[in-house]
């Protein structure tokens, strides 16, 4: 099955327990979608995913950015650098 | 051009040499340095002991080269460097340092202070905060103001 | 408070330490370096030699700590450092360099851009320029267009 | 004869030869009518003096200022620093 690397940072990496994840993708799968099905599997996420935002291969993107098998999406908390 | 996120203390005056070219007599830098006092979300200062920083690196230096880009485009004849440091922190250490270079300060000025701005509102860096009121403690992820929005 | 008119090269650091206190996250920085290339009376390029530096010492560093009441007053909750360089400097000596320490660093680049604009209009230091355009070459004091006009 | 005390720099240093003058000081007299007597010794300085800015102590003082033997009068080209 085709897959992606799912990125996951501060409070979301605490939430899943890990930063970093390998994630079925379905075809013709958005990253919301992806969001969606990671909240599924994670209802911890489910407050902060409204504020998320959203990287594709370390560039930012929005929810409706269609993704390809191998694509680094990141689900990126509020930032707080600097 | 000097843009990195690091774990290394930061040195300012590495980021001002690295712009201040014989074309560019005016520099302006900023320093971030963490503060003992920091606005709760309640808006009551709470006393900080120490921040935890955690950036998506890759990324993050990669957005940080888009504001230099940004800058050079806006104000030409410019040139920037840009560093954030990663790891825990104390009172009283550089988190973040920026420098401009540019023929005429006025132009050095608004560049710097959009390239913190942007820096604070569109580069993936988090930060933990152990934080005391007196009566309560913790630890909270703090969020930017500034912090871009999902679209 | 650093506020200084000096013979020995300037040390930008010593200026941001003298002002990043626990309570100011945000420094700000100006440091003026000497360019290789500036604009003759007629606005065109002349390539610099060197400069030369003369202060009214006492009388000068007496406005520079009135530039620092000013910020004060205006801004609060700040502090200010600065420095000026005399004698004889070469092509990419910083001239002068300015650190403002502020709550926040919206403030802290207010003030320091405030801070640089009046100590080029006010502050009692001349400038030599030994300067050639290829068919000419000369010494002239140069002035500041900021400079400040009899009453 | 009450004195005053002349400091000059820059090109009027030049100009005059020297960077302190001891200077005699008419009774009532201000700071303008000083730099007058001065361009009047050293007619090199007419060109500047309109330009001129004045301090008198080492504060910034006007052609107004009236001055007390003793004083410190600067008459400074427009500045150049930074």
């Amino acid at each position: 099955m085709d897959k992606v690397k799912v990125k996951l940072f501060a409070a979301f990496r605490e939430t899943v327990g890990q930063g970093e994840l390998d994630w079925p993708l379905g075809p013709a799968q958005t990253a919301g979608e992806l969001l969606d099905s990671l909240v599924g599997e994670y209802p911890g996420l489910a407050g902060g995913a409204k504020s998320a935002l959203v990287m594709v291969n370390r560039r930012y993107a929005t929810r409706q950015t269609a993704l390809q098998p191998g694509d680094e999406v990141a689900f990126l908390p509020p930032v707080g650098g600097g | 051009m000097i843009i990195k996120i690091t774990d290394q203390p930061l040195n300012l005056q590495e980021l001002i040499d690295d712009v201040a070219t014989e074309a560019n007599g005016g520099v302006v830098a900023f320093l971030g340095v963490v503060r003992r006092w920091n606005d709760g979300p309640d808006g009551q200062p709470r006393e900080v002991h120490w921040l935890e920083y955690e950036a998506y690196k890759d990324a993050a230096e990669e957005v940080m080269r888009d504001i230099a880009r940004q800058v050079e485009e806006k104000w030409g004849l410019t040139s920037l460097a840009m560093a954030h440091r990663v790891g825990h922190l104390e009172i009283g250490d550089p988190a973040v340092g920026v420098a401009v270079g540019a023929p005429h300060r006025g132009i050095a000025f608004e560049a710097c202070e959009y390239a913190i701005d942007t820096l604070k509102a569109t580069v993936p860096i988090w930060k933990k905060e152990s934080w005391e009121t007196g009566a309560e403690a913790g630890q909270s992820w703090v969020v930017n103001k500034e912090s871009a929005q999902p679209e």
